[in-house]
């Protein structure tokens, strides 16, 4: 064995360059779950970057002025497909004018179409939409006396994920719910890029810990300035 | 009549020791306040939590640290965090052994409708689908009747459908009813103050009517 | 919220009390990979309560004095699925003899029929086995110009799997290479037993650093005398 | 003629700075003792493992970390543990670069045997026909010809399959050899001190020389 440290060195200087590929007309994944665990230095950058006619395959849509909502607003996006798109003025706007096509889909459905594709898994089963309009033009098939249908994995040309830890090798770390989509969506991208809050280097995380290995991250940096925006502030008064 | 707390509450009284619960938008999220301090019940988020606590104290919200209504939330001691595949997969598994929900419509044979409204700004199903398919055991929370006074127990959905035989069980203002396997809504227990009479009314779908009907206790 | 402090308990006393009502002829799924990560408490009780019959889910089949290969010396299993059955002189004797049954599976297909299982999805699709004796009366079904093979979950009465940390609401936590199977059998039992080295108290493990959340086990205890058996020892001398 | 040291030392020149390989049993395992220093390669081990290190100096295996092969092993510092389900997830979805593994056979239109000899104890076919059916890039290393003196490059397998139209090149003592997507082993290499004849005489199946063939170097 000769390589005694690993070294693969997937960092990138920032939002800009991680994202310097991506085209007009491209399909793009986008981890996060409402407000929570977005890639906001990459959405700021896609922003900036000013590309049209994305497709976007997002849990949410972010809210007007935080998330997606940022680049709905600047008519970068042709197609949403997502679980649920509530809380967005301009989002509701462009849909109804036609400007803007959406897919919606069972969140179950969303997240295993995301696996099934970084598990090498063409296609799915699920019961999740069986007998509603979901089911329309796909295929049913009875198991064991249960109808499912079959979805197909998602096919993305960029995930864009947001981790908590990450070192420079891709390895990464979510922080509580803030996991949400972005490890089923980092293993799915044929490119594959996260951002972190703290970027480490290899041999400071734990092995037992990592969520994403390295092998499906092609391109990391830590990122700046998180807002890390509350969508629904609830507390409770101290008695 | 039920309030909604009353529906809440005697909702809470179907959950049993050990039982892991998903509690959806709205009514259900209330039963999480009646389940007896000597139960011990976990609540599942489908965004990925196991273990749902309650809302933190003012200031100390985590942004990182939310429930699938995207509300800021705690985690109890013995949580357990996982990513949205895993949190489905336990779903679609039968792992969680009862889903509350709320509903526009439910019809004699179980379907549910509860995401769109045609000719509406429809904002999605979320987990509503996965959860309405998988659950062995589901409890829909909702009013007995719409705004315009129309019976939300039909012998069919008017609306687009969110899954097909599902529902279990239903808790209104006005009763409880299971949905029986054949089809039609049996009466179970009346609301304080109700009348079979009242509920025959309010009820559009096959209701089916057995023997004396006690009142809700809770 | 009235719960502030969870308690499902799940503990048992032993593996004794853990394996009770397996019966003759059930089918049991076993943790590890060679002699990692091996159930080593189970097993001993298995061996001790003698049931028959049983179908063993398990990558490998023990070695002849440890593992499985305790329990098929006792004649206890009709039929081992696996990937790798090799080092063991008494399965060989049984395999050519006609009394053990075996059906051989590539290593990811029965990986991923175990994580079907818990995740609710009847059939998976690889492309494992394609062109080969192991496609022999499965369906095959082409995607994107490529043929996979359709593969059922499995249906497991029980799923045995060790653990290096749990606590008593059945969180796991694994141990470097000692994982290997285990999260995805402790998903696919009816019934999960889990064996761990180090019982805990709910909270004193890290919720983002759970690899199997408690939801998916049945009954837990604190095993004892931990053989760990290593099956290949390989070593380089210090220069 | 190379030994196995030198099939694995040409072997290593096909491996390109920042792959993920995964090696089989046997030659393919001698393989990462002649990746360049200056390269960035991690090798994964299907049990669960990415980064894997070298064997542990004595005294110090654990039991814990083992590779494919049951061996006891190290982790290098940036490694990370994962499920089998997620290995040969990894696997089928391609993010492993190269597959090296050894064979009893390969037909010349890519076919590979190497896990059954009917009437023979089957130990198993482990990973490998995962691996085989998924990875872009399979490069076989094994002997020319068997014990029995019989080439093993052959029009078709006569062993039970483990793959299909996969194998992508061969390297053998003799020679290394392109498996053509038409069909054929097209000679690239020949070992030090064989001849094109040589090859033509231990190639059973369809054997493509074109030009002049360079020796391997290493």
């Amino acid at each position: 064995m000769s390589n005694q440290l690993l070294n693969m060195n997937k960092v990138v200087s920032g939002a800009d360059e991680a994202i310097r590929d991506i085209q007009d007309g491209m399909t793009l994944m986008l981890g996060g779950f409402g407000l929570c665990g977005l890639p906001e230095n990459c959405i700021t950058a896609l922003v900036k970057q000013g590309r049209k006619e994305l497709t976007c395959i997002s849990n949410n849509a972010g809210v007007d002025d935080f998330g997606i909502g940022l680049m709905l607003k600047q008519r970068q996006v042709k197609k949403m497909i997502s679980s649920y798109v509530g809380e967005n003025a301009e989002f509701e706007r462009q849909l109804l004018s036609g400007e803007l096509e959406v897919e919606l889909l069972p969140q179950g459905t969303l997240a295993t179409r995301c696996m099934a594709a970084g598990y090498g898994m063409p296609a799915i089963f699920t019961p999740a939409g069986v007998g509603t309009e979901v089911a329309e033009g796909k295929e049913t098939r009875n198991f064991n006396g249960k109808d499912y249908l079959m979805e197909m994995a998602f096919d993305a040309d960029f995930a864009i994920v947001k981790a908590w830890k990450g070192d420079t090798m891709g390895n990464l770390v979510y922080r509580s719910t803030a996991r949400n989509f972005n490890p089923v969506m980092a293993m799915a991208g044929k490119i594959t890029i996260a951002e972190v809050e703290e970027l480490v280097e290899p041999g400071e995380l734990d092995p037992d810990h990592i969520h994403t290995p390295g092998i499906y991250v092609h391109r990391i940096f830590q990122g700046k300035d998180y807002e890390k925006r509350i969508e629904q502030r609830t507390v409770r008064v101290k008695e | 009549m039920l309030d909604k707390t009353g529906i809440a509450k005697r909702i809470a009284k179907e959950i049993k020791d050990g039982y892991y619960v998903n509690l959806g938008i709205g009514i259900p999220t209330l039963v999480a306040n009646y389940i007896p301090e000597t139960m011990d019940v976990v609540l599942q988020s489908e965004n990925g939590l196991l273990g749902m606590g309650p809302f933190p104290f003012e200031g100390e919200e985590d942004p990182d640290v939310i429930n699938a209504g995207k509300q800021t939330i705690t985690m109890l001691p013995g949580s357990a965090i996982f990513d949205s595949a895993m949190s489905f997969g336990m779903i679609r598994a039968k792992k969680v052994n009862l889903t509350i929900l709320g509903a526009m419509e439910v019809s004699e044979n179980g379907d549910i409708a509860n995401w769109k409204i045609p000719g509406k700004m429809v904002k999605g199903m979320g987990g509503a689908m996965d959860l309405v398919a998988s659950a062995e055991n589901i409890i829909v929370a909702m009013q007995h009747v719409n705004k315009a006074g129309e019976s939300k127990l039909l012998p069919h959905c008017t609306l687009p459908l969110t899954g097909v035989h599902c529902v279990k069980k239903i808790v209104t203002e006005l009763g409880v009813f299971d949905v029986l396997p054949e089809g039609g809504f049996k009466l179970l227990e009346r609301a304080p103050g109700v009348s079979v009479e009242d509920i025959k009314n309010a009820t559009a779908g096959k209701l089916i009517v057995e023997g004396e009907i006690p009142e809700i206790v809770i």
